[in-house]
């Protein structure tokens, strides 16, 4: 597979999923939070993940809540690197695409066409960059796509109107909407804001529309799921991993996901 | 390097007026800069941006903010002669005193700024980072003048070592919140506060303490420090029989009292000198990056990981610089050597038996490559050389008092030798 | 007592000009000053007050002095308009930043005066005593920016609760000697210094911190902080309607600051009060008496024996007041009113939380004096008043934590009431 | 004997002995050092002291050195007061003169008058002021007079040629040579500037003169001597008091110093 036959996939696998009346799941785990992680991959997939995204963990993660902060660092306590992470990547195919989240630093430290060359190289299919907003997204952009790697965009509860449609037109692999102001983590209900931003990305396109940030409970998931096509759920999987909870029990709450917004 | 001696002529010439321009939309300075921030908080950026253009575009806000400035801050804050140390040294030294502002440092003509722009955007409350409290006491300041909330951001460590401060703060009325992530220090304390701003985005204005952080900051805080620069300039006309210093030389942490000086000299010939701290050396060792909002040379490891800065002085202690400074780096315009701890308590000393001025640590960086460069190639004898003293020593003395008890970093410091003048 | 309310004409007419004047030989204010030394010192005060003389007489000393106090030590300070106290208080409150000098606090327009004067008149050593250090501190720096050698007397009891200030000390190159003797304090550290003096004539000058000591002291010192109360007259031209302010308070210690303070005013109708600590009232509680050379009211018990001061703030821990201060309540000219550690501390408070302003503890009681009487008779609503702040509170922080940790004195500063603007 | 009658007496019973030949020798004992204190006086006069200087202990004693600023504290700490001093005085006749010794502030507390006319009703001749100046003297002096106290005035060896003239024609009793600039203590050796105050002073008239101020060995006293009519002698006495010798030991070193003045 080169370059553009492999772009594409991850919105591709999720346009068919969702177009079959799905509700999409994409749970997320840091790489290198154990010498297993790779194992949580296969046993979300095999839990009902229709994609997953895999956390590069970066020192100073800006956007996230004290879950993920916490597991970003035993990563990195325990040697994890890039180059690690993907190598490990390439040598696990994985029954659902994968999108890598990370922050601006790690994609520019030896160049963004490198490091999404890179990605490729691993059978990364997308790419999630919350500190790179829509303007400063140009560059990354080109050379995500030249590299073959769909590159997903955000857009919050107070991006304007004509920005997000904007963001919905450029992203790829999916529309990420954050359905809170803040970190990530978890949190209860879901705010009428969040609903009306997943049915305002819906309105400018038919590209995938998963909404995260908060989103822990089959219940909330089921909830989103109704003003979108599904959700990502981070938090409440990482804390349970946190914990010391391996691979199939954690695939347990994964299911338990699923069968709630196969419910709904 | 040869020290550039220009004559009369090339002041306010050679130079190109773009530099240290306004940086547009975009917030970029060369390939540095921008916005790296979440989508959650552009629109609030874009309202700083718009909040901040309207303001500075306004004689009223400016006017206001002088008043401030002159009527509670003190300024214009005096350029000294060091006639002593001069002598010792074979130059004519100039020291731009941000040591005698209120709260003593030139942080808090930046948060004045900042929170009478957040008033006048009706914001109700002040977010601010801190690493040793100096920003963090600015901030809660100018929120208690005018009657603001005041929230600051403090690595834990950072609140242990620096209890005085996390003290004052309280007394002005602000409200300390303890960082527990990461390194629990600075560079923890703005990534929190970010996280923090975007919780409360629509009542709070995240008051950035240097030329750092997406744009507008960087551009806006070094406007807000131009006004040391413009003051030397003038000072320094009145005092130096050529007009205008050949060097000018700041400390830089994330850079604000260097940038706002370095504003008021860009377009002469002024050699202009930005000093880092050895463990701290943004532009010497580190490489492209994005940290906390912006683009520019950060301390990282070869794998994308931020490294933490290592300085006696807990002002430098940041692994970042501000994008206009990797800039002027870039275009050659200004130079960024550093110092070590080492010539640090040493210049501490030297001014405080020379003058009577005890620096604060940061400050006394800029004073330890003078002393240094003094009498090479670097800065012959004869030269004129203005250094910004961006804060006064008070603060460090608990420190160097720790210092002298392990006799670890510096013989000079020993009682023995305190009582004689050097 | 009623506020005084003159009509517009009465400014700078109703009192005789004499008051604060030149005391001439014998350096007597009324019934108080004078020169009570031992023979040993006379031909060394006759000297100083020739010397001085010339030098005050001499206009290229002067605009020596005002270019140092100047370029040097950040004068002139602003007179900040306390604008959300004043809202709070009803009245119009006006504060003399003494607290954004060099060195953070008044004593160093006295410092530099006294050691230009010691330089002109050929001595290479300075001799102080000093409490908190503020003294001290400001002495080592007045001598390390004239090249002279610097002796600091000081009770070993407040060494070591000021370790902080002997190190500044010892940075500036001062030697600072312990005294053993008596309390362990201030006054005998005074005692000491003149002890020391007395060995040392002719290379020493002896820089008494405040307006006390034999003649030409009280009024030399006087003379050097009068530029105080000339910039605050100016100022208050300026800022106020009327003019001046219709009341001018500062704190008394020894007296240095309201002395210099009162001295621009005292040809106006405004009404002059000093404020002394509760533990400290050497006008209402003490009795005349001689103490370090001169008479004045001072401390005593009822056998002569001096008595200890007790105030939270050191620089008011001294039993006796400036002889000037004595003969100004005397004659009814001035008033000498005093405030209790309490209201010291919620001063403290109140200003930082409206004004992000901390003040020193000393100057703090000048403010708790205006917080008390704001709104009764004797500070009536609409009035205007001057306040002098004398100094920054940077130096008292870890008093006021140990002080909130023991929460002894005041429930002000528990950490729960910290974070509530008041 | 009222005041008209007693006043004078200081002086003229030093006049009289030096006239006889004799070196004259005061030495200094602090009041209140010690229970029975007033035993000093008796034995000083015993071992031949011409007359006896008495120290009433002051707070802040600015011209005494470490020895008697000890001295005084001790004798503070242990309640002594001006009156309950001049009251045991008054009930202790001694065989000599006493001058007291004292500061500014212990003379003005009731009044100078006042303090004056007690020092006359217990029996003392003379007063010893070192911080009340030539030029401050006038009040003080009008009213020991009138009160029958010879004001004994200080010079020292930086006071001006007139202004010398004018303490030894003003004071009364003796005149009081201050040898050192410093303050009370021992110290070795005689400056030369001291033996020309000695001699100038003594040029000034017929009153006599003594010298003190570091004087503690009988050869300096001696030598002390030679320029002078006689010596005061505090600290090393007061050091040998404050070491807990009783009035007999310390008597003994009286008697030494009176032995090498007669020997001088
Ligand atoms: C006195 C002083 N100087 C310099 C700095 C460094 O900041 P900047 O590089 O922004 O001027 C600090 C920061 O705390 C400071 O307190
Ligand atoms: C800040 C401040 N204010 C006031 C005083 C009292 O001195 P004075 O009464 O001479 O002004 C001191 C003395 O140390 C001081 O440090």
């Amino acid at each position: 597979m080169n370059a553009t036959e492999r772009y594409g996939r991850l919105e591709t696998h999720l346009r068919r999923r969702r177009d079959a009346g799905r509700s999409l799941l994409v749970p997320y785990v840091t790489a290198g939070i154990s010498a297993d992680w790779t194992d949580y991959l296969h046993a979300y997939a095999d839990a009902g993940a229709d994609a997953i995204e895999v956390g590069l963990p970066f020192s100073d993660p800006m956007l996230d809540g004290a879950t993920i902060q916490e597991a970003s660092h035993r990563a990195l306590s325990s040697g994890t690197t890039t180059a690690g992470v993907l190598a490990r990547l390439a040598g696990t195919p994985v029954a659902v695409p994968l999108a890598v989240m990370t922050y601006a630093n790690i994609v520019f430290r030896h160049g963004a066409a490198t490091f999404c060359d890179r990605l490729a190289q691993a059978g990364v299919a997308g790419l999630i960059v919350p500190d790179v907003p829509y303007d400063e997204v140009d560059e990354l952009s080109t050379v995500a796509t030249a590299a073959g790697v769909e590159l997903v965009l955000l857009a919050s509860p107070v991006t304007a109107p004509t920005r997000l449609r904007r963001i919905a037109e450029r992203s790829r692999g999916f529309v990420y909407g954050v359905t809170v102001m803040g970190t990530t983590g978890e949190r209860t209900g879901l705010s009428d804001s969040a609903r009306a931003l997943g049915t305002t990305l819906r309105g400018h396109g038919s590209r995938p529309v998963l909404l995260g940030f908060g989103i822990s409970s089959p219940g909330q998931a089921a909830l989103a799921a109704g003003s979108a096509d599904g959700v990502v759920v981070a938090s409440s999987l990482m804390r349970e991993v946190l914990a010391g909870r391996g691979p199939r029990e954690v695939a347990g709450t994964v299911a338990a996901l699923r069968a709630g917004l196969d419910a709904g | 390097m040869e020290l550039s001696r220009p004559g009369p002529d090339a002041v306010g010439t050679g130079r190109s007026r773009s530099v240290m321009a306004d940086p547009g939309s975009t917030g970029r300075f060369g390939r540095f800069g921008g916005r790296y921030v979440p989508e959650s908080l552009v629109p609030a950026c874009e309202q700083l941006e718009s909040g901040f253009r309207a303001a500075w575009a306004d004689p009223a806000f400016r006017a206001g903010l002088a008043r401030t400035l002159a009527l509670h801050a003190g300024r214009p804050t005096p350029v000294t002669p060091a006639l002593r140390l001069s002598a010792e040294l074979g130059l004519t030294l100039l020291l731009k005193r941000e040591d005698l502002t209120h709260t003593g440092s030139h942080k808090i003509n930046n948060v004045l700024g900042q929170a009478m722009l957040a008033k006048r955007m009706g914001k109700t409350r002040l977010l601010a980072e801190t690493g040793a409290g100096q920003h963090g006491v600015a901030s809660a300041t100018a929120a208690a003048l005018l009657g603001l909330e005041c929230v600051v951001y403090m690595g834990e460590r950072d609140m242990r070592r620096q209890e005085l401060n996390v003290f004052r703060m309280e007394l002005l009325g602000a409200t300390v919140v303890a960082v527990r992530n990461g390194s629990r220090t600075l560079k923890d304390a703005c990534t929190e506060a970010l996280r923090g701003w975007v919780t409360q985005v629509d009542e709070a204005h995240y008051c950035v303490g240097s030329v750092m952080g997406p744009h507008p900051y960087p551009w806006m805080v070094r406007e807000f420090q131009r006004v040391v620069g413009e003051e030397a300039r003038q000072q320094c006309a009145a005092l130096l029989p050529q007009g205008r210093p050949d060097v000018v030389v700041a400390c830089v942490g994330g850079g604000s009292n260097a940038a706002g000086t370095f504003a008021g000299f860009v377009d002469t010939d002024a050699r202009l000198v930005g000093v880092e701290a050895a463990g701290g050396a943004a532009v010497s060792r580190g490489a492209p990056g994005v940290l906390h909002g912006y683009r520019s040379q950060v301390l990282q490891d070869e794998h994308g990981q931020i490294l933490e800065a290592h300085s006696i002085s807990a002002g430098l202690d940041y692994p970042g610089i501000g994008p206009e400074h990797a800039h002027l780096a870039d275009i050659g315009r200004a130079e960024y050597p550093s110092v070590t701890d080492a010539e640090v308590v040493e210049a501490v000393l030297r001014l405080a038996r020379t003058e009577g001025i005890v620096p604060a640590l940061e400050s006394a960086h800029a004073l330890a490559w003078v002393l240094r460069a003094a009498g090479t190639p670097q800065l012959p004898t004869g030269c004129s050389v203005l250094v910004t003293l961006s804060g006064r020593g008070d603060k460090d003395g608990a420190q160097l008092v720790a210092l002298r008890r392990d006799g670890a970093r510096s013989g000079a410091l020993r009682r023995d030798a305190a009582g004689t003048p050097r």
